[in-house]
């Protein structure tokens, strides 16, 4: 029988978790420029995670996802994608968002529960984050339909968790881009927990790469606490992906943090487990790469560290300041134009007194 | 170039698909046995010689796909026009239909929209095996964002398409298939649409208002026709588009006659006509001279067919039920 | 050996799951998170300590499954307990339960049994993400063979969640979560169950009959003080059974006050009020003084939280609408 | 890249196309009588299968998914199972129903549009034909559940078509028997059509086995035309899911027939792959081994025929003479008790001039 463990998944890395290389860089991330703007994009998206778990302490945004511990694998899609690219993403994958010009205050306006956050300017045809699991997978399918429909070099990017993999509309989507030899690339970002359930709880797969198998197309692991890994193994998806191979990347990291603000991950992991995670913290290992390697330095860290929360400072002022949208945009963006019949519910709502 | 034929509900079907794909090369159709076979009851058949093998695709099977791909391609500025063999099949399209079609344009504020039609053909009284014989239209009805629109004749199923397809929002598009190949008209394939929030008055009438959709439409015609032997004059209305609802039409209408029956072939509670009711309960109560009565298929399951015509409404319940409405005065 | 304790609908909940574990083994639990977790709103709590990995069960994030295990275990004679983590996830569950649960016992003539409940939070009202404050009770309450069932107190969710675990077919039952945590009573541990198809008076009154259910019935309590404090008795129903409804109650009801308010949270077209004024509208045409008025949720998407208030119906809406029905005589 | 071309998923075959064998038979079935038993129960089949489609040509049932060629599949699937596991079948498994014990009678109530045919007397426990392909899959998975905690050394058998496996639920069903270990064997009867879909266009998967891979549970093929074969491997498999090692089985087959009573397939296929197919009759192979090697003759042939005839005839005959089912049944089996609501609906049914 053809079982799982004959497999030779390929599992790549670059930096180890002291940040010393474990093989010669790809040439495209090797110059210390490239990888400064790549730490500088995680550095960033730590800031605007933090800055927005305090928001939410401090009752002024909602429930939130925190991306902590999963900066890597954010910023090297991010970075392996092209602007024509389009992205789907869950609800965990601020830092792919914002690499693609998403605005920090936008995301915080979604988050802070106003629909504005996902009308933004930046990437127009990305789509806004898929809060129900595994979702966006057949729509992702969709879209690179779309673009091979019209002979466009586009490549539809899926991001999704572990637990992600155990959803019918995952295996779906997946089995359309092999049959159709879509330009699709998913990446799984495997940060070992589904809220409380732990990978192993969700498939008896030995790794997540190898769901690809079942549909018939590429499936590769990657240390996905590994920028410099991430940004070459999705960038070489990609470049497959759009000559009609679609892939599977899975990313192998850690979620840091609670599932959400409203989570209590203590209930139900041990703090050594997370310990021992904090040991392959992706933003660490840059900076020790750089360190080493490229004579990063604490006056370069500092102006760094200050010129981001700068940034994520006017953000959150942007944030704070927006106006409140008119409640008839209930009403405003249900069909492109309201059809009589509920004309009269809009006008009851805005004759209300909350209006 | 308008010709006039004389077509089935199918054939207006696969009319309006070829003018659509001819009109506008954004519109794509697919779904499961859509190309080559035509689809199972031949709705799309020809499409893929005439417009090729991008713009019909046979999907791998997998409902939830089907409409999470009709997603994606709206999205990105196709108009897809996605098939659902049988309605029995259509509920793993719910959470894509609920939870993103209705939604994308109001989720974006308007940055990505959702111009996709989804069709399926509903209904029983094909003497179908089990699970292909399904009414559950006011599911999709209860849906903010999107349209509901069942057409009950060939002009309508043709007019109706067109709208829908043109129609920059999400459209649910049922077929009432056991009126696929019963009646003709000619129908002009001008690309005329019928617009999409309007009931139609199938027939003047003055002491009741019958209203129904789909299928049971024919059965409350011939209701009608019987009444009117014994000169009860109805008034006809046909809902076919259930969602945004007109009901300005049918209040309009009680307000004449005083007196309503609703028709449909779901089961009662929480069925469409539901919603038909308390909508004259509450805007047209005291034009009611009679209580408002529903002929619907039983609370039950559709059962086989042995008894499916023991499930289904038919001429005589409605009449019987127009009876009682018109004993009050 | 029945003790009294002050508890909050959650905590009711939870001593039903393990009255109900405790006295027939057959009964297990699984979903998403309602093992080590205790469930994300920790329903389930302290379940996997008292009764073991092979009674409670973390299921992988996969809804259709879920729907699909309980089907397979109820077959098998055992009495499943589904969570689904929150409403807007429920939809994947539906094929299953429209197509198999609800009727595997009309399908094999009884050979065959699905004595399963299927629960979920639902509604908002407390500020939670995209897609976590559904409502769309009515899909549900529409699909023949299923029990739908909604309570608003502690000491119902006690006694329905008991009854509905004890019941031998499907049961559909809706936790109003932003009750969850709001109101507490003492609930005597005493495992005795609540009717299944009935509706509560909560309140007798009578100028007019308000009728809700879940988180809406405390608005509409609210409503009624409001009203009371103006001399306006009202008469409060609680449908805490949707499915079977009991009309009965809510007509004689309508009966003794010729008027009728009906109140929920979920979009306005096709939701289960409309059932209710249907019934009426059929059945007690002639004892209505007034027309028969909803307070619904709009026929939008649910707002993201900062327009949820701006959706849900509140005490104000209702005592507005109370107060235009109680215009006519 | 793991890629599913590495794959060695394991074929088995015993018997070849002209009945020769292809290697020793498993001890088991080595025995002539019990290859003439097997023998028997595949030209009941497909007896059954021929009256079927001239009962609804004739009027006398609805529209009936035809098992021509899938013989092997069924009875050898139904020879390895014991009678207290439980079959959840697709549509078209009515060979392997028939072999477990359910009445021919029965499966033609069934699809004459009658519920009491699933309500058949024989294995109890066995679920009705699954119409909402894929569907089964979580409910099997739940089933194997519940013998897993009772202990039970039982196994539930999903058995359905190759354009099954394109479903989610499929996928999320057969996820669960690996993560849980469930005493399950999905069998896969790859006929090479979803009605007008072929093979190659469900899945870029080179082979259905393959997709157990996705699940981390066994996977493998046989030739499903070869009933040997399948009553070995689906037999090892059921062993070894009794042991808690879920599997899938795919077996490569043909339909032979139409979709179904209402289909036409040569809209959407060629006759000589019709023919060709035809050479890989699994009756004839039988047929063809039983002659060459154990002493089959025309005498038996004939005897045979018509003792099955006989059998079908008095089915036809039970299933014609059956007294119609009264229409309160509508409301009889919705509930165990008929909620008081519900009473004036029956009454109004049966108050009604067509009770
Ligand atoms: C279909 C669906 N079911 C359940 C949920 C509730 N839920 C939100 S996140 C989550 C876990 C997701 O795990 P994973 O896919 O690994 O992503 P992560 O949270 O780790 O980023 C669950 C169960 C949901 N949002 N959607
Ligand atoms: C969920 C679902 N979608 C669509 C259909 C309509 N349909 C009936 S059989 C069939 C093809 C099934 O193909 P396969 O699984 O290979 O089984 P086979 O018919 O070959 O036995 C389709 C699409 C259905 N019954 N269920
Ligand atoms: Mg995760
Ligand atoms: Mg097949």
């Amino acid at each position: 029988m053809a079982s799982a463990a004959d497999l030779d998944i390929h599992h790549t890395a670059y930096l180890g978790p002291d940040g010393e290389p474990l093989q010669a860089l790809p040439e495209s991330l090797s110059a210390p420029e490239s990888l400064v703007a790549l730490y500088r994009d995680m550095v960033f998206a730590r800031l605007f995670d933090t800055r927005a778990i305090a928001l939410q302490r401090t009752g002024r945004l909602g429930t939130y996802a925190s991306l902590l511990g999963q900066e890597a694998v954010g910023v090297g899609v991010g970075h392996a994608m092209r602007a024509e690219d389009v992205l789907l993403p869950s609800f965990r994958e601020h830092a792919v968002q914002l690499k693609r010009g998403v605005q920090a205050e936008e995301i915080y306006r979604y988050w802070g529960g106003d629909e504005r956050g996902s009308d933004f300017a930046g990437p127009k045809e990305d789509f806004p984050v898929c809060i129900t699991v595994g979702g966006h997978t057949p729509q992702a399918a969709g879209v690179a339909l779309a673009f091979k429909l019209r002979g466009e070099p586009r490549v539809a990017v899926c991001v999704m968790g572990d637990g992600a993999t155990s959803k019918g509309d995952f295996y779906e989507g997946l089995n359309a881009a092999g049959v159709w030899q879509l330009p699709f690339v998913c990446v799984v970002t495997n940060n070992q927990w589904a809220i409380s359930t732990p990978r192993r709880e969700q498939t008896a797969a030995e790794t997540l790469a190898q769901k690809a198998i079942a549909v018939g197309i590429e499936g590769e692991q990657v240390d996905g606490n590994d920028v410099v890994a991430v940004a070459a193994v999705v960038g070489s998806a990609l470049a497959q992906a759009r000559a009609g191979r679609p892939a599977l990347v899975e990313c192998l990291t850690y979620r840091l943090g609670d599932h959400t603000t409203v989570d209590d991950a203590s209930r139900y992991r041990e703090d050594a487990e997370v310990s021992a995670a904090w040991q392959r913290d992706p933003v660490a290992r840059l900076r020790l790469y750089l360190t080493n390697q490229a004579g990063w330095n604490k006056d370069r860290e500092q102006a760094l560290l200050a010129e981001c929360e700068q940034a994520i400072e006017r953000a959150v002022e942007a944030y704070l300041e927006t106006p409140p949208e008119p409640v008839g945009s209930l009403f405003d963006f249900l069909y492109e134009r309201l059809p009589e019949p509920l004309a009269a519910q809009r006008k009851a709502l805005l004759g209300g007194d909350r209006g | 170039m308008a010709t006039v034929a004389e077509v089935n509900l199918l054939g207006a079907v696969n009319l309006a698909l070829k003018r659509a794909m001819t009109e506008d090369e954004r519109v794509i159709v697919f779904g499961e046995d859509v190309g080559v076979d035509g689809g199972v009851f031949r709705a799309t058949d020809g499409l893929l010689q005439s417009f090729g093998p991008k713009r019909v695709l046979d999907t791998p099977l997998a409902e939830t796909l089907i409409a999470g791909l009709a997603v994606g391609l709206a999205a990105q500025g196709f108009r897809p026009v996605a098939e659902i063999q049988f309605m029995g099949f259509i509920y793993a399209t719910l959470d894509q239909m609920i939870n993103h079609a209705s939604r994308l344009r109001t989720r974006t504020r308007g940055r990505l929209t959702c111009p996709m039609v989804l069709r399926a053909p509903y209904g029983g009284g094909i003497h179908a095996p089990e699970h292909h014989s399904e009414s559950t239209e006011s599911l999709f009805a209860h849906v903010p964002g999107l349209r509901v629109v069942i057409p009950s004749t060939p002009a309508d199923a043709y007019g109706l398409l067109l709208s829908a397809i043109r129609d920059p929002d999400p459209v649910v598009f049922l077929e009432p298939k056991r009126l696929y190949r019963q009646v003709s008209e000619p129908v002009e394939d001008d690309g005329t649409g019928v617009p999409l929030d309007r009931c139609r008055v199938r027939r003047a009438g003055s002491d009741i208002t019958l209203v129904s959709w789909g299928a049971m439409m024919h059965e409350t015609l011939a209701a009608a026709d019987a009444l009117g032997a014994d000169g009860i004059s109805s008034e006809v209305i046909d809902v076919c588009t259930l969602k945004p609802l007109d009901t300005a039409t049918i209040l309009d209408s009680v307000s004449r006659t005083g007196r309503l029956v609703i028709v449909h072939e779901a089961a009662r509670t929480a069925g469409f006509g539901a919603e038909v009711a308390a909508s004259v309960a509450e805007a047209g109560l005291f034009d009611l001279k009679a209580p408002v009565l529903r002929v619907t298929g039983w609370d039950t399951v559709m059962p086989l067919p042995r008894h499916e015509s023991a499930y289904l409404p038919d001429a005589a319940r409605i009449v019987e039920a127009a009876r009682r409405v018109m004993a009050y005065d």
